[in-house]
């Protein structure tokens, strides 16, 4: 039994440090642009089918990883340019449609360039899963806990301790204030999916060992980072790794020990009930006062 | 008297927004409340609306308790406001939002509008007759069509006023109403309310305009750091020396 | 809007629509599919366009009363009619329990929690064994019978839903015209003002949300009697998204919105279909797919209001108009 | 220093903008009244790049800043409080302040304290409330922060909207002579007031707008000398 | 029929496919849809159908059930003949609707008995895939054989998985077999670990999975990972080489029972299949340069046997039916048809073979 639970858990890390980074990732353009990008998801396979590819022409890892998440990145900021910057008129649902939209096309893209084919993903170090205490912990999580700490470092700093993330978050809670303080919201809405771009190919590229990659894998995936992000808070990038890792651990106690045909049911009660109580998640923003 | 309150108290975090408040104000009388920013006058609005619950006190009207309704039932206990940070329905023409102002004056529900009775369409017709006639007293009635965001601010403002006054309530709460209106526009709105309080409804005022104020209120009531440090006749609360001090400043001189 | 013509124009499309004569099964069964996902964004544009309260978890009402529908009339043989009349009720009923708690959130929160409410009921259908048929689903349901006329062909189902769907815009034409659609709209621009004009805001999104769900599974019910087949898989999360897609394209807080939104997003699939592979020969779903994420980018570029404002344009003088800065 | 010459700008389809042309000198305090709805507003956010202008020239020290954005706008020196606040109410009100001085950010914090304090001393009633939410201050407590963060950029082109709204005459007083001194430093300063009284007791120069255009202009004592706009912009009071 | 005897002698004969192209069941949709284009061209340059040749439309459903009605009523509305699809389950089922009340054939490509049971409701209605019953009988027999009687069950939590477990459980019934642990998961589950822990924590002998790639594959590195060491089998739905693949050499040694196409040089060669396995996996590979699997050869199989029907039926709905219901000892890829009036699949135990994974190839085992 002692043995199953530490299993269990291991596993919920190695799922939660997945949710985890996609939550990161939605978390940011959310902080920056107030959209929440629903083809987030299509970012990370990308990114993974791109390192797939590079990566079968006998590229080192390492300048897979690097190459791809430059090249999403780029993505990712052409697409902000033709779409969201264009669409400047829409409702904050509009963004969402576009993103919807966009998702879509992406998919399709993905489809017609890699086909219907599963990939794998060399892993980042060799050798099998480490064992401890009887249990075993796939060593590729702990990559992807790496990605998610320097991740998650970088932003927490840049959102609490520079000017510019305060800029950058002002700009979310009042664009006209902002624009009259002389902050540029052009570009940060073109920073902000370059750098969801380029953050989403290095998800992919370190979950593809874990989770293999399809191309159709980024809507599940985005919707799970969605719910994992809403559990820390939405605005909030610590909430995030946070509401990932619980995802995880949760997801993971509740196919071991409970249903594996709900364990889904089991999150999403777990996040209603979070909604319920605590609006705002777990770490959460205080309400304004309107009037 | 119409509405009388007594021991409000409402603190947030370190700060008290009010402190043991109590006045009264009578039917068909124009009461206005003054003191310096942040003195807690917008938070008593709050609170006798509904939207905020003190933590001691009460409010009455006719001597019905209001504390603990929420806003929508102390609307329909017959007490209207408006917001010092603007709260207009913006998509909404402005004859819309007049209309919806006038909701309690009427009285079909989901499904009747639904299933569209002979009734609902009379009802419609006369809420609308009725807007327009305010929109007209006002000033509005040429923007009756234009959507409220449209409007220029001071005209926002005057909006609130008619929206809030459509319900034909017995008492309006107006939020520095003269704000955003040259003098000439604000001795057209207090002459308005003047005419509005001869028809019998009563009206607390917030307002900085001294000479609004001075001109408009039967009584005044000020507030400093949560508390009344004065109540009386314009008159009065002119030679208040505490109030000058706090609020009016010694060389403004009144009307 | 001039409020006194769109009477005119429902009469007009009744006049137009029910009559139609057409000799092909597809065209009829393209407009039924029209008419069922277009009752339930007709619900969704009140509570979405009106109300202003988004919900991600539509595809779950219309699955309740799909499921509903099938589940009475295979397990328990009720009558088809009434099986229907169930279908609208339940999820209306549902709505009520989880829309007291459920509407106190906002925007994304509540988007949030009708998409977490949808996935649980998507799972429900999948795990609820004999009673739903699990993941394969359900076959054998009957045909739809009202009195003697049994609704077994795409004609007859055409006539009925569109003489539904009539129905309901009617309704809804009376709806939005009277001071619950007034009350409506002044939630979703300001809360704390519509109370103060007496608004009952929590009961009023109550009523909205319950009023969507039951049309949402009046649909379903639809849906269900005239493919006779039911399974998990059309009442996903993506299916909630395409309602949402159709309520927002075809205008959001406008009449004619929630139809034209249907009709542009099923008749753009269906397009796609036939025009793809003519202008990319051999192309496969992949340029569909490709080609309609971005017509519905472009959609939201240049018409971010909806297809229904389109109407704007021949309304007023063409001037110069101001953008503001980006 | 500024000077306008034939502009238009367009709300939709709404003309708010007609032909308007103007100058201010440097160091000057430029009143400009008007009715509701004659474009002030959207002759200042015009100025500050919120709106694209359809026709004319806004020229700023010899540049042309008309259709420029508002961040490349600030940066040469133009700062605007605008009507509505538009203060972030989810952030600090230090942070607040502090976001006024975006364009002048340095690594060296301790200049922007500094005018920090500066401002906490003219608005006394923000002391102590550096940490609290801007969203949870009182309306007028939110208006001294929204002229606060203007100041905060240190500009040479001030330009306000509505200042006086929502504060209680004593600090309508204070905001006036602070004006008069930030002039005496060399500011221009650009004010739109509907509590015409108090703002033609510092102005140099007086515009009146009418539906988008103006219709006088001249000294401050040469409107008050007038009767027509006596009766329409002062009310009877002052007549009297 | 009178109109057709009088049209020209070379009028193409019309047949519709709908496939799940993209969505969820696009795995299996794209290897059909390469396969029926492959025998359309071939077939049309060898001079068609009694000199008529075919003009095959292929539609996506999108793996969406509604989108599948709307695209067989367009098909019967451009006068196909007859309409192979759709690829999975669900997508099928919502068609049958339709083809019985047009009276239009249909051959499905999915799995599910369902799909053409019970008979007397699916007059119109076929399929090419082998029942779960037929692998199942096949696991039995193997179970039996080697005295494991405590199984434990996991499947994949769709359709595929869903009949799988249905089918197993009947077929265990009585059998002295037991179900020791029975877990199920997500196809988009990235980790199957929990589930295993259970099964290691039972008492069961062997592990019978029900599932696809990449789940499977996935499932498969989990059962090393957590130290399981009793036998492993999968079902069918694993067998293509992708499936190895993926599983980075943990599949070795896992068992499953599969068509013969994925063994084809190692059956006999008096096996009647043999011919026409080789043949199809050559014009495969020279087409599209890569291997075929099942699901290509349910859709060669549909191809064919309707080929066959119309050879002998000509343009006509109800004859074409009535020629499908008496195919006897048709050779195709995934098994010899014998079709009924009772029996509109015609596939037996015979078609299914085990098979082992035997460093990283397919090794058949009896
Ligand atoms: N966003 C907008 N959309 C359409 N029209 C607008 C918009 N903003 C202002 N207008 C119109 O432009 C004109 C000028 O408005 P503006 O706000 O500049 O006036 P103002 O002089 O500042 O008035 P106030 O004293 O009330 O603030 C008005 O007719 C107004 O209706
Ligand atoms: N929701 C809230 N959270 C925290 N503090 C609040 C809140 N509402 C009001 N306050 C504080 O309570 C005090 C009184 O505020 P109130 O708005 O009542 O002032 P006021 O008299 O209306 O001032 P003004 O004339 O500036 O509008 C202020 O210090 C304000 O910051
Ligand atoms: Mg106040
Ligand atoms: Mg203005």
């Amino acid at each position: 039994m002692g043995e199953q639970l530490l299993q269990l858990l291991l596993t919920g890390l190695t799922l939660g440090s997945i949710y985890s980074i996609i939550a990161l990732t939605l978390v940011t353009t959310f902080n920056v642009t107030g959209i929440l990008n629903l083809a987030q998801g299509e970012f990370v396979v990308i990114g993974a089918l791109i390192a797939v590819s590079l990566q079968g022409t006998g590229m080192p890892m390492a300048a897979v990883f690097l190459v791809s998440v430059i090249l999403v990145g780029i993505l990712g900021g052409l697409l902000e340019r033709l779409t969201i910057n264009r669409a400047r008129g829409a409702s904050s649902l509009g963004m969402l449609i576009i993103t919807i939209g966009l998702s879509i096309s992406l998919r399709g893209l993905a489809l017609l360039i890699w086909g219907t084919d599963t990939y794998s993903l060399p892993a980042f170090s060799q050798g099998g899963s480490i064992m401890i205490g009887g249990a075993a912990l796939n060593p590729q999580s702990i990559w992807i806990f790496s990605l998610v700490a320097v991740t998650l470092a970088g932003l927490y700093g840049f959102f609490e301790h520079t000017f510019w993330g305060k800029a950058v978050k002002a700009s979310v809670y009042n664009q006209t204030g902002a624009r009259l303080q002389g902050i540029n919201l052009n570009t940060i809405s073109l920073l902000a999916f370059v750098s969801a771009g380029g953050l989403g190919a290095a998800a992919g590229v370190s979950i593809g060992p874990i989770t293999m990659v399809t191309y159709d894998m980024g809507f599940m995936l985005g919707v799970k980072g969605f719910v994992a992000a809403a559990i820390g808070g939405l605005s909030n990038v610590g909430g995030a790794v946070i509401g990932g890792i619980l995802l995880g651990i949760l997801e993971s106690f509740s196919s071991g020990l409970i249903s594996s045909g709900l364990k889904d049911a089991i999150s999403i009660i777990i996040l209603l009930g979070v909604l319920l109580i605590r609006p705002e998640g777990i770490i959460g923003a205080i309400r304004e006062r309107k009037i | 008297m119409l509405l009388e309150l007594s021991g409000i108290s409402k603190h947030f975090g370190g700060i008290m927004a009010v402190k043991d408040i109590g006045f009264g104000v009578k039917e068909g009388s124009i009461l206005a409340l003054i003191g310096p920013n942040g003195a807690g006058k917008t938070t008593l609005f709050n609170i006798i609306t509904g939207t905020l619950l003190p933590e001691t006190g009460s409010v009455t009207i006719n001597g019905r308790e209001l504390v603990g309704l929420k806003p929508y039932e102390i609307a329909s206990a017959g007490i209207t406001r408006t917001f010092q940070n603007l709260q207009l329905f913006g998509s909404m023409t402005v004859l819309e939002n007049v209309m919806a102002g006038a909701y309690l004056r009427s009285k079909k529900g989901f499904l009747r509008s639904f299933f569209s009775f002979p009734g609902t369409c009379r009802e419609e017709k006369r809420i609308r007759e009725e807007s327009l006639i305010l929109l007209e007293e006002i000033g509005l009635a040429e923007t009756a069509g234009l959507p409220a965001t449209q409007l220029p601010f001071g005209k926002q403002r005057l909006l609130e006023i008619a929206r809030a006054l459509a319900s034909k309530p017995a008492l309006v709460l107006l939020d520095e109403p003269a704000a955003g209106l040259n003098p000439s526009e604000t001795e057209a709105l207090t002459d308005y309310l003047k005419k509005l309080k001869t028809k019998g409804t009563a009206m607390i005022l917030i307002e900085h305009d001294m000479q609004t104020v001075m001109e408009a209120a039967d009584r005044i009531v000020v507030l400093n750091f949560g508390q009344i440090i004065a109540e009386g006749t314009p008159a009065e609360i002119q030679a208040h020396p505490e109030v000058i001090k706090a609020y009016l400043g010694e060389d403004e001189k009144i009307a | 809007m001039h409020l006194k013509n769109h009477k005119g124009l429902i009469l007009l499309l009744f006049l137009l629509v029910i009559p139609l004569k057409l000799d092909s099964n597809y065209l009829y069964s393209t407009l039924v599919i029209i008419a069922i996902y277009s009752i339930v964004v007709q619900g969704l544009g009140i509570l979405m366009g009106y109300a202003g309260q988004v919900s991600f978890g539509h595809a779950a009402f219309f699955g309740l009363g799909g499921y509903t529908a099938a589940i009475l009339t295979t397990r328990f043989h009720w009558p088809t009619l009434l099986a229907l009349l169930a279908a609208a009720i339940l999820p209306g009923i549902i709505a009520a329990i989880i829309g007291r708690q459920t509407l106190k959130l906002r925007e994304l929160y509540l988007a949030l929690a009708t998409l977490g409410f949808g996935i649980l009921v998507h799972i429900i259908f999948n795990e609820g064994g004999e009673l739903t048929g699990g993941p394969s689903g359900m076959s054998g349901i009957p045909n739809l019978t009202i009195g003697t006329i049994s609704f077994d062909n795409d004609q007859k189902f055409y006539l009925l839903v569109w003489f539904m769907l009539l129905i309901i815009l009617v309704g809804i034409y009376n709806l939005v015209h009277s001071r619950t659609g007034r009350a409506l709209c002044s939630i979703r621009e300001s809360e704390y003002a519509a109370e103060n004009a007496g608004v009952d805001c929590a009961r009023l999104k109550l009523q909205a949300f319950i009023f969507s769900a039951l049309l949402a599974g009046l649909a379903g019910g639809l849906y269900t009697f005239y493919v006779t087949f039911i399974s998990p898989s059309p009442f996903s999360f993506h299916t909630s998204v395409q309602f949402v897609l159709m309520a927002v394209i075809g205008g959001l807080g406008t009449f004619w919105g929630p139809l034209l939104g249907a009709v542009v997003v099923v008749s753009l699939n269906e397009l796609l279909r036939e025009i793809v592979p003519l202008l990319i020969p051999g192309a496969g779903g992949e340029y569909q797919i490709i080609i309609y994420g971005i017509i519905l980018v472009g959609l939201m570029i240049f018409q971010p209001k909806g297809l229904s404002s389109i109407g704007r344009y021949f309304r007023q003088p063409p001037k110069k108009e101001l953008k503001p800065e980006g | 220093m500024l000077s306008i010459k034939n502009l238009g700008v367009y709300h939709g389809y709404v003309q708010a903008i007609n032909n308007l042309s103007l100058e201010a000198k440097e160091g000057e305090l430029l009143v400009i009244l008007g009715a509701n709805g004659a474009g002030k507003s959207t002759l200042l956010g015009t100025i500050a790049g919120l709106y694209r202008p359809s026709a004319g020239e806004i020229i700023f020290r010899n540049n042309s800043i008309a259709g420029q954005k508002p961040d490349q706008v600030v940066k040469q020196g133009i700062s605007l409080v605008p009507e509505k606040r538009e203060i972030f109410s989810s952030l600090s009100v230090l942070d607040n302040l502090m976001l006024g001085a975006f364009h002048r950010y340095r690594k060296d914090k301790s200049e922007l304290m500094n005018d920090v304090k500066e401002i906490m001393e003219l608005f006394p009633a923000l002391k102590g409330r550096e940490r609290d939410q801007a969203g949870s201050l009182s309306g007028g407590l939110q208006q001294m922060l929204a002229i606060g963060r203007g100041l905060m950029s240190r500009p040479t082109l001030l330009m306000l909207d509505e200042p006086s709204i929502g504060l209680a005459p004593l600090v309508v007083r204070e905001i006036m002579s602070i004006l008069v001194q930030l002039k005496k430093k060399g500011v221009t300063i650009i004010l739109v007031e509907q509590n015409t009284k108090s703002a033609l007791k510092v102005a140099d120069s007086v515009l009146v707008m009418e539906r988008g255009g103006i219709t006088h202009s001249g000294s401050s004592s040469d409107v008050i000398a007038d009767s027509l706009i006596q009766e329409a912009y002062l009310g009877k009071a002052h007549t009297n | 029929d009178v109109k057709s005897t009088t049209a020209s002698a070379n009028e193409p004969y019309k047949i519709g496919a709908v496939l799940d192209i993209s969505g969820n069941s696009s795995s299996l949709g794209v290897p059909e849809r390469d396969t029926l284009l492959m025998m359309v061209e071939k077939l049309n340059s060898e001079g068609g159908i009694n000199g008529h040749p075919v003009d095959l439309t292929i539609m996506d459903n999108k793996s969406d059930e509604t989108e599948s009605v709307l695209a067989v009523k367009t098909l019967i509305e451009k006068g196909s003949l007859a309409i192979l699809g759709a690829s999975s389950s669900g997508t099928s089922m919502a068609m049958i609707k339709t083809v019985e009340s047009e009276k239009v054939p249909m051959i499905s490509l999915a799995a599910a008995s369902s799909i053409v049971e019970p008979t007397s409701d699916r007059k119109w209605v076929f399929k090419t895939a082998q029942s779960d019953i037929v692998m199942i009988s096949k696991i039995i027999s193997y179970l039996k054989k080697n005295n494991l009687n405590k199984i434990a069950f996991l499947y994949m939590n769709n359709s595929y998985g869903d009949n799988g477990k249905k089918a197993l459980t009947a077929a265990v019934k009585n059998s002295g077999i037991s179900i020791v642990a029975e877990e199920k998961f997500d196809a988009n589950d990235k980790d199957m670990t929990p589930q295993l822990s259970k099964v290691k924590a039972s008492e069961a002998q062997v592990v019978i999975v029900w599932a696809i790639p990449p789940s499977a594959s996935i499932l498969t590195k989990n059962f090393k990972d957590v130290g399981l060491t009793i036998p492993l089998i999968h079902s069918h739905g694993v067998g293509n080489q992708k499936f190895i693949e993926l599983a980075q050499g943990a599949a070795d040694d896992t068992l499953l029972p599969i068509g013969k196409l994925s063994v084809a040089q190692q059956i006999p060669d008096n096996d009647p299949q043999k011919k026409v396995l080789e043949s199809y996996i050559a014009d495969y590979a020279k087409k599209y340069n890569s291997e075929p699997n099942s699901f290509g050869g349910y859709a060669w199989d549909a191809f064919n046997l309707l080929v066959s029907a119309l050879e002998k039926a000509g343009p006509d709905r109800e004859a074409i039916r009535g020629e499908l219901e008496k195919t006897q000892g048709f050779v195709g890829i995934s098994g010899v048809f014998n079709m009924s009036p009772e029996d509109h699949n015609g596939l037996k135990e015979d078609s299914a073979v085990l098979v082992k994974v035997d460093q990283g190839k397919w090794k058949l085992i009896e």
